[in-house]
């Protein structure tokens, strides 16, 4: 898949597969003196560090309570949690599209807001579709592109790149939203996240209405796309097996209001492969996720 | 609900001192002016009580269907003008026309002065002038007939005077007691040509009824008849009392305005050519030359035109007949 | 993501403060700065007074006939909101009619839009024959005019509605009426709010010009019959009073219907997307 | 789910039969209606011309002044639909600065309202003023009465999005032209379509009002003149004659408006949900 | 859970558990005699009875083509395929909410309009929410229920059972849809259809934004309610282990055009348990549909 490069984004030579099992990523992912200076603080701390964060709608209740969660550069975190519990608005508040009520979220030390418009670009894969209904679904993907002002032929060029990566075929690109279904829906929204090569990335459930073969096979190319080029992936999911297929770091959160309750390693190297799934630690590990959760659950 | 029965002339009014009043409502073709001030004397100086009645005098407005109105029994009396009356009669609508209070039509094309315009060949001969009157309107087909306006430009009557106070080369149709006389009170410099000189000459704020009304009820049509002849003579006698009466009822219509009209309708409703105590009467002459007049401009049909059937003398004669 | 989190410390003083703010004041300022602009092109060009009176004039206008100009007020005012009331009401019941039928619709369209094409002046006439002069005749203009758009909006509300919801009614064996009653009927709540502030101004127009034709008889006068009077009079602060009086009545009637839709609204359509963050 | 599933053999030409058979033949099934109706009221009660002339009274005006009306109706037909296009124009162009902040919405609001409640007769000397009398100021009226709808559905339309749709943009740092021409603008088309078919109507009326006031000079009819002309004559049938020839000049334009809706709307709004199987 | 009853619908004694394990399910799963007139047909053949079934859109494009399945009375089918190959479609025909253009469709030898108005009351639950946004969470639920006549205390009773069922409190009742995070709409428009004690109940991907230990939560409280009430179901899902998991037969479906590749008699006996999905037989059932879904989806 072509996706278009900017700049100041890393050579592919500059990745170190991370070949430790260990549960603490104390070290950092790559390095930092080949990343160039937009990325230079990532290295010191963590890329996205949320402190203390609560949130109260106007409505009354509260939603979020003394949240605290860092993500460190290239790193992939999954929010597990209840249905309700405030994944969504979390990611959100971190993307800088919701002010919280109570303590701070930055990214590389700024406002999610000046940090996405100075040096992260970020996408976002909503939790709906949300796709423009009047645009086909080949102008919908190239949306990001068109708005960042990458010339048109570019912009087609990694349009058609990335149909085969979700599965869709040219006939499909000159289709409307409203006579696609549901998932396709949703991979074109996902489509349009990954076309900008973004630094950051934040998916809210991209693969909840895909069918578990596609869904593995979407796991096993967004995981090797955002290893290679070295995305900060925050996702939420409500697949186990897809959490720990994924994630570097599984974050659980709680209800009523929502926190997070439990924070899990992944042990598993990289390069993950399908074979990854079938092997009895992979098993264990989901099962130990899945019990915490329902634990959390429980509370 | 189309076309209710004459109603408004049943139930009875009880004045404070017992005596029963039949009621009557009279509907003005326009706001009330001084060329309502007649049937405004006749109800102020209590003319329409002493004959029994209690009148309700309806103002009207513009294009206010007063005929129609009458014609339907929606109103007893209506005022309106006999070109008019005649084309709304032409459509079956059978009002007949009782009272002419005033004999000459004030209606005219207000000029600047500053145009250097006088008469109406003058207006006709003057290049780049634009005249602003209602098409429709059987005067203005009379104009157009008897002139040749091929050099004028012809517009559609706004019902506002401020192109008339911007241009200088512009008349409009007008009324020869309101619209100068608002015209002079924004420093302008009007010259009235009548459209009276030119040979065209309704009788104006005509009082109408129904012919259903005066086959049911002739003793009512008699009663407003004679109340409003009186109201007129009083008020080109004496219109004080009257005119405080209508610019009570409307602060924008000035007591100076309502004087001013009063003295410009004197030779109106009694000109030279009238006989003395004759105000008020109808010249089946004059019904015959209008209703040729409305044939030739084309605003009637030779088969509908029965002038001698659009009003009747019978009650003004009645009402002027000396007491025996 | 809908209502955005509260900010910090947020009394209901400071909500009430903020919206007043943002609400109350810009255009109160705009409005001074337009009297200005007005007031200096007046003067400027020397503008004559019987085209454009100036603001101060046109003011001592409103002050001087400040009693005639509220009765005026009041009565026109009322026509127009009893003629605005049947509106809704009548588009309603048609938007309801229309709904029930492709065949129904596109038969009575064309009279729906005749009432909005036909030159009031033509059947002003008609319209007070049937139904009387004074305040019937006038709510009947108001009516007339403000109508078309209740239609028009109350039928888009109707039809347009998400499939999925339809078919969600028909496997429940909905009548005809629970299908209007509970599906169409609040669909079309967000649309007859737009359309409602587009006739409730019309309405405002409509009972003035009724007033025109219709008059209300002796003794009270409307806001058309003074902007009818002062023109043929040439008294152009004084029409220009009435008219900046109509205006402020229109403004009124449009605020309390946009009011009252905010408040509808909150239950229905997303939230207005302005300027978050 | 959308578009239904095709019918068994569906040609193009049984497809526009059957387009014809829904939407022309009902409407005019029930015109000959409607005209029986009013024949038999007129009639039944009697009913004298002045009140109500019968319809081929109309009709046979209609046939003998036909080629005064045909020139008439192309003369008002095109001061309408260039009034009507400034007005999508402008109106669209107002929608766009309305929706830029709340604090330009909420001052600028009571003006658009002020072209709405502003009786045309207080303002007609003004815009002959402005435009001069004939075409341009025939033009100018159809505007400012057809202007509103044109800025409220726009309004509407580009303030009303999906908060989802709002943050895509600003996470990719979308320009203020980009969300106006991206996201704002072509959210508002079905907005701007139901505005439209508003706005359409009134234009034909502002053309004729129009006319009333600022005419084309001799020589050149417009309906608005037909119309004062036969109502000065009490020429009722004449009169009624104009006011359908003026109501047909309005369906048209009407259904033009609505056709290019139709199609436009096609790739936009959800389908109407009429009577699926 | 309270759940309204129905005059006709089966007393409890009357249900048999299916205890056979085998591959054809030729005995009918309830006493004919004990289910009362309304049901009568379903015993001598499919309640739900698809011939050659074949649909185009009016776009032109053939979506399905010779599908032909049958369900019989009180089976739960699980409908399994590739995003976009027409499941969502299927239903809607099987619903006669879409007519087909080839083949035909029948419910008790009717079609499916006139058997949902007579004899067979049918919920369906769409893949999107699909909530009145003007009603609160509680009168969404009880829509249908109004819908029907039913008497306002009993619908409220109904509505109040059904909360704790998919997992709200009574404060969420009170809330309107754009206040209620994805996963807890979806679950608003479970419950609708559940409160109405169908006979047939088409769901599509009801538990796609669900959590895991949620899901499965659902997955056992529908089954036995489905069991229990003996309704007739077919469920599209994404999840091979759910399917495996609830259904009695999995089908599975391939695209362009649609049509049913697959069908997969599963093998465990009900009732089932969560234990159940802990055991071997189901982890090497599941793996063998996971094998032939990806089989399908490579043609
Ligand atoms: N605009 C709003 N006003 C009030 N409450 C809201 C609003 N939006 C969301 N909520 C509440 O916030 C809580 C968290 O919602 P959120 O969408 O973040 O949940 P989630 O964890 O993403 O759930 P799911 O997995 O079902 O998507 C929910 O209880 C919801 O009811
Ligand atoms: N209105 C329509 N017009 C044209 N094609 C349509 C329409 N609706 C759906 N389709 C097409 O029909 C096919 C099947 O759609 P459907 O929604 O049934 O798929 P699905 O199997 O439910 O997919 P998913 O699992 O993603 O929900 C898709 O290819 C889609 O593009
Ligand atoms: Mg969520
Ligand atoms: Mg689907």
């Amino acid at each position: 898949m072509e996706i278009i490069q900017r700049s100041s984004s890393i050579p592919m030579s500059a990745i170190t597969p991370d070949s430790t099992s260990s549960a603490g990523h104390e070290t950092p992912l790559i390095d930092v003196a080949k990343v160039g200076a937009t990325r230079a603080n990532a290295a010191t701390g963590p890329l996205i560090d949320v402190r203390d964060l609560s949130l109260r709608f106007s409505t009354g209740s509260e939603i979020l309570a003394a949240v605290n969660l860092e993500v460190k550069q290239g790193e992939f975190v999954a929010l597990l949690g209840p249905s309700g519990c405030g994944k969504s608005t979390l990611l959100r508040v971190m993307a800088g599209l919701i002010h919280s009520t109570g303590g701070e979220v930055t990214i590389d030390g700024l406002e999610p807001a000046s940090a996405r418009k100075n040096r992260h670009p970020l996408a976002f894969v909503f939790q709906d579709p949300t796709l423009l209904p009047w645009r086909t679904v080949r102008d919908n993907i190239r949306l990001p592109l068109e708005l960042q002002g990458v010339p048109y032929a570019e912009q087609m060029k990694a349009v058609e790149a990335s149909l085969p990566l979700i599965g869709l075929t040219t006939a499909d690109a000159t289709k409307r939203p409203r006579s696609l279904s549901g998932g396709m829906r949703m991979r074109v929204s996902l489509a349009r996240a990954l076309v900008t090569n973004p630094h950051i990335l934040f998916m809210d459930e991209p693969f909840a209405a895909l069918d578990d073969v596609l869904r593995q096979q979407l796991n096993e190319e967004v995981l090797a796309l955002s290893r290679q080029k070295q995305w900060t992936c925050v996702f939420v999911t409500h697949n186990v097996a897809e959490a720990a297929f994924m994630a570097d770091r599984v974050l659980v959160m709680r209800s009523k209001p929502g926190a997070i309750a439990r924070v899990i390693e992944v042990p598993f190297a990289h390069p993950r492969t399908a074979a990854l799934r079938e092997s009895a630690e992979f098993a264990q590990f989901a099962g130990q996720v899945n019990r915490e959760l329902r634990e959390v659950m429980s509370w | 609900p189309m076309n209710p029965a004459n109603q408004a002339g049943e139930g009875a009014v009880k004045t404070a001192d017992g005596k029963t009043l039949t009621p009557v409502e009279i509907t003005l073709n326009w706001f009330p002016e001084a060329e309502h001030g007649g049937f405004y004397a006749a109800l102020v100086n209590g003319y329409f009580e002493e004959e029994g009645l209690a009148v309700t005098i309806k103002p009207g407005g513009p294009d206010i269907p007063v005929v129609q109105y009458v014609a339907a029994g929606q109103t007893q009396f209506g005022v309106d003008n006999a070109d008019k009356l005649l084309l709304v009669r032409a459509q079956e609508a059978d009002a007949v026309a009782v009272l002419a209070p005033l004999q000459d039509s004030p209606r005219c094309i207000m000029v600047q002065a500053e145009s250097g315009i006088k008469t109406f060949d003058e207006l006709a001969a003057k290049p780049k002038f634009t005249l602003a009157m209602n098409p429709g309107q059987p005067f203005a087909m009379y104009l157009q007939k008897k002139l040749d306006l091929s050099k004028v430009t012809v517009v559609p009557y706004g019902g506002s005077l401020v192109p008339f106070l911007t241009e200088k080369d512009f008349g409009t149709q007008a009324y020869n007691f309101s619209e100068p006389f608002n015209a002079r009170k924004q420093n302008a410099n009007p010259v009235n040509l009548m459209v009276s000189d030119l040979g065209f000459n309704p009788y104006t704020s005509l009082l109408i009824t129904s012919r259903e009304l005066i086959e049911k009820n002739p003793e009512l049509v008699q009663k407003v008849v004679r109340a409003s002849l009186k109201g007129w003579r009083k008020y080109l006698d004496d219109p004080h009392g009257t005119n405080t009466y209508i610019n009570s009822l409307n602060k924008e219509m000035g007591m100076d305005i309502l004087d001013f009209g009063v003295e410009t309708l004197k030779p109106l409703c009694e000109p030279a050519r009238l006989p003395a105590g004759q105000l008020g009467k109808m010249d089946p002459a004059e019904w015959t030359k209008l209703s040729q007049q409305l044939v030739e401009m084309g605003a009637l049909e030779a088969s509908q035109s029965a002038p001698e059937k659009a009003y009747t003398t019978q009650f003004f004669e009645a009402a002027t007949k000396p007491e025996k | 993501m809908v209502t955005g989190p509260a900010t910090g410390v947020s009394t209901a003083a400071s909500q009430w403060g903020s919206y007043f703010l943002r609400t109350i004041v810009p255009p109160l300022v705009l409005f001074v700065i337009v009297l200005m602009a007005w007031d200096g092109a007046v003067r400027f060009w020397g503008i004559k007074p019987y085209i454009l009176p100036g603001p101060w004039r046109v003011l001592s206008a409103i002050v001087s006939s400040q009693e005639e100009l509220t009765k005026a007020f009041l009565l026109t005012g009322g026509s127009a909101v009893v003629g605005f009331s049947l509106s809704v009401l009548v588009g309603t019941l048609v938007g309801c009619l229309f709904s029930q039928s492709t065949i129904i619709r596109s038969s009575g369209y064309p009279y729906a839009i005749f009432l909005q094409t036909v030159p009031i002046i033509a059947v002003a006439p008609l319209i007070i024959l049937w139904f009387g002069r004074g305040f019937g005749g006038v709510v009947a203009v108001a009516f007339v005019i403000s109508l078309f758009p209740m239609i028009a909006n109350a039928t888009a509300g109707m039809v347009q509605i998400d499939p999925d919801l339809f078919d969600l009614f028909k496997l429940n064996d909905a009548s005809r009426w629970q299908i209007l009653f509970k599906l169409r009927l609040p669909n079309s709540v967000p649309s007859l709010c737009t359309g409602a502030r587009t006739s409730s101004g019309l309405a405002v127009v409509g009972a003035i010009v009724g007033e025109f034709y219709a008059g209300y008889g002796s003794k009270h006068f409307g806001l058309g019959y003074i902007i009818r009077l002062t023109t043929d009079q040439a008294k152009t602060d004084a029409l220009f009073a009435a008219v900046m009086v109509s205006t402020l009545l229109g403004i009124l009637i449009f605020g309390v219907v946009s009011l009252i839709s905010l408040t509808v609204l909150a239950r229905w359509a997303p939230p207005e997307v302005g300027e978050r963050a």
